[in-house]
């Protein structure tokens, strides 16, 4: 799982890692892949994706040139499904039914049921070995406040992931958070660094 | 006919005629963003799907404070940020009174196709069928014509369906159409165009209300 | 739906006006039924309650006696189904599988599935006509945030009920909470008032 | 023997013993309450799914600030607090390390039974359910023998079980057992505790492991 809605509140930092890491046939969990050559595009013109399993691969136009290739495969869900499968997948929940999507061609093959009287989709958990995620502060504890629609994905990911590595933008002492506003407990998170690689108004940059 | 731009802040403005406050409008990409800044009434706040309650016009861009078409907004005193899943749950949950989106094609039905294009590249779907399944109210605002000149108001979509369910209201710049028990109900002609324009122009059935022109 | 873990974050006032109400026959949708004689216990002394659906009516003697005079029904569930019954309600989920439960009594007539291997239990969604909640602090808007535990059921119970009368501690100008920190955004909450029933050290009272 | 208070103090002793940081520890009502006055250990952290995680003792009673009990507790630095929905996504979704637990008969594969009383007026399960299937350990502290001196580790329950989730560990004033594959293993006499008297007072079949006594 990699956070972010295109880049904003994607984790660049982490991302250049995995392009400098010896990895392949990786499985991501993500909105979209990136921008062309941006984020987790990058990733993708190095061919180290699979597969994608996310609801908005039009951003980046290179996601469907490398589909019609055949050198990926794409599992698109609607976004509020994406973010539902990966809260249940988190939450310990197995599946669940939602509206979204019923009559519609990515209904097909999925398990229909009528809960008082409406139709409703069978969806599964979601759930990943690494989430990679975006927050504002963290704390030492691994507490996490996050900056405005830089939220988006990022603590949903944190949930539901054998290991959750949080990118921010500072790491502040314990108590410097208010134990009413943190958004992302400390007991998700196993891992912190601080982003080397920003989203700006000038586009991506290394601060 | 004026203008493609012309044509859009017509349509975005006679959708922003339809908002009433209190309520929580979700604005879809396109046509459905120019709404916004036609809309004076307080008691109408914008929710955008990537997580913000309280969209406003942007007045100095942030690249961390976007709508879900990824363009640079404000926010609202009085707004509120919440994640992804948490956004979805309030908009399957029926907690949004309308949204406004944009459609490839509509079928007589009130029925829309707006995420994907057989044979294209576009593979994305965002959060469309999600608000068709939730918003209370939803209002498409489309051209009339694709740019050859067809009809988007069809008989049936040859695109993929977003949702069985239909949509309310449809605005182009020719007409406004309610949709009622799956019928296209026209209700008003926009300045300028007559009835059989309208006819000429609409391959989808519909039904002549009693409207003003 | 009345929000509150016992007494702690309870609606003390708004429940004080269903006391006072001419109302019978109600299903109430709560954690417990307070305590003898303070919060839900009046109503239910009263027999104002049809049937109840919480996790822990033991914290009120009174209800498993009235239970066993048949004066009204009980719906246990587990408290995380408890609770996110109501969440599936808020946000458009038709039912869920948890693996909570399975194999034990309160898993009788309830389907089982199979999801990898493991055996889980569907949970329908709760919702409610009401739900009668606690906050610390609204702005005029209707954006509350909590105070320490009394959070407990409140904010899942905002979200799925047709109709949310939130009471606070205060009532703040629009802007005085931040952004960031508002729990429940306003979309959720129909109408405000400020308590005047109040838990303190002393037990329930007046302010 | 001690008396009660005694006998609970010894047990919550030997279970605080059990916990290594970093984790996160949900105890539950009782006698697991008592543990954390034992655990000097900064990287444990409590959670009450009542929602916090970073329960400390209470320092000024707070009647908002409780514990899953009810009574009275303090909030650590760098604590969390969030909603009922949350706390049990954490729990069942395999967030919590170690929940300590009390029971009223412990069956001889290791199952619980601490929830219902056949015949008494307790209408109550709380969150025992959700700590049993989602905590990643469980460790179980009860007196060995009821009022009336009956064992509670007991060949089956006869109280409805709370679980098919055998737990890992019971801890009594007599002994301590680990559970593996669904079998009691002695692990470890409480001081002064002979084997015999362990062997009398457990209905349950266990198996001898390499204990120290």
């Amino acid at each position: 799982m990699v956070g972010g809605f295109g880049l904003v509140g994607a984790p660049l930092t982490l991302i250049e890692g995995l392009t400098r890491k010896d990895l392949n046939e990786l499985t991501i969990i993500s909105n979209n892949l990136g921008e062309a050559g941006e984020g987790l595009g990058v990733l993708l013109r190095q061919r180290k994706i699979r597969k994608a399993i996310g609801s908005y691969f039009t951003s980046n136009r290179e996601v469907g040139e490398a589909y019609q290739r055949g050198e990926i495969d794409l599992q698109l869900l609607p976004q509020g499904t994406l973010a539902e499968s990966m809260r249940a997948g988190g939450a310990g929940i197995g599946g669940y039914y939602t509206k979204t999507g019923v009559g519609t061609e990515l209904a097909l093959g999925k398990e229909i049921r009528e809960i008082n009287g409406e139709p409703y989709l069978f969806e599964q958990a979601l759930r990943a070995d690494v989430a990679l995620i975006r927050a504002h502060k963290a704390d030492t504890l691994g507490n996490l406040i996050y900056y405005k629609t830089a939220r988006n994905f990022n603590p949903v990911m944190a949930t539901a992931a054998d290991l959750v590595i949080a990118e921010v933008d500072e790491i502040v002492g314990v108590g410097e958070l208010s134990a009413e506003e943190v958004v992302t407990p400390h007991l998700f998170v196993d891992r912190l660094l601080v982003a080397e690689k920003i989203l700006t108004k000038e586009g991506v940059v290394y601060r | 006919m004026s203008s493609i731009a012309n044509v859009q802040e017509l349509i975005a403005k006679r959708a922003a005629s339809e908002l009433k406050g209190p309520s929580v409008v979700n604005l879809g990409i396109g046509i459905p963003t120019l709404v916004a800044k036609y809309v004076k009434d307080e008691l109408i706040h914008f929710h955008t799907e990537n997580g913000l309650l309280g969209v406003t016009d942007v007045e100095e861009a942030d690249p961390n404070l976007v709508n879900a078409g990824k363009l640079p907004v404000g926010e609202q005193v009085g707004a509120a940020f919440f994640s992804s899943a948490e956004s979805f749950g309030m908009i399957r949950g029926g907690h949004i009174d309308v949204a406004i989106l944009g459609a490839l094609q509509v079928d007589e039905t009130g029925r829309i196709a707006n995420w994907a294009i057989p044979g294209k590249n576009i593979i994305g779907v965002g959060g469309a069928m999600d608000l068709l399944v939730g918003a209370k109210k939803v209002i498409v605002t489309t051209s009339h014509l694709t740019k050859g000149g067809k009809s988007k108001l069809m008989k049936a979509c040859t695109f993929p369906l977003t949702s069985t369910r239909s949509v309310d209201m449809i605005i182009t710049e020719m007409a406004v159409f309610s949709v009622l028990n799956e019928q296209l109900v026209l209700t008003e002609l926009m300045p300028g165009v007559t009835l059989e324009q309208v006819r000429k122009n609409t391959e989808a059935q519909f039904v002549e209300g009693g409207f003003s022109s």
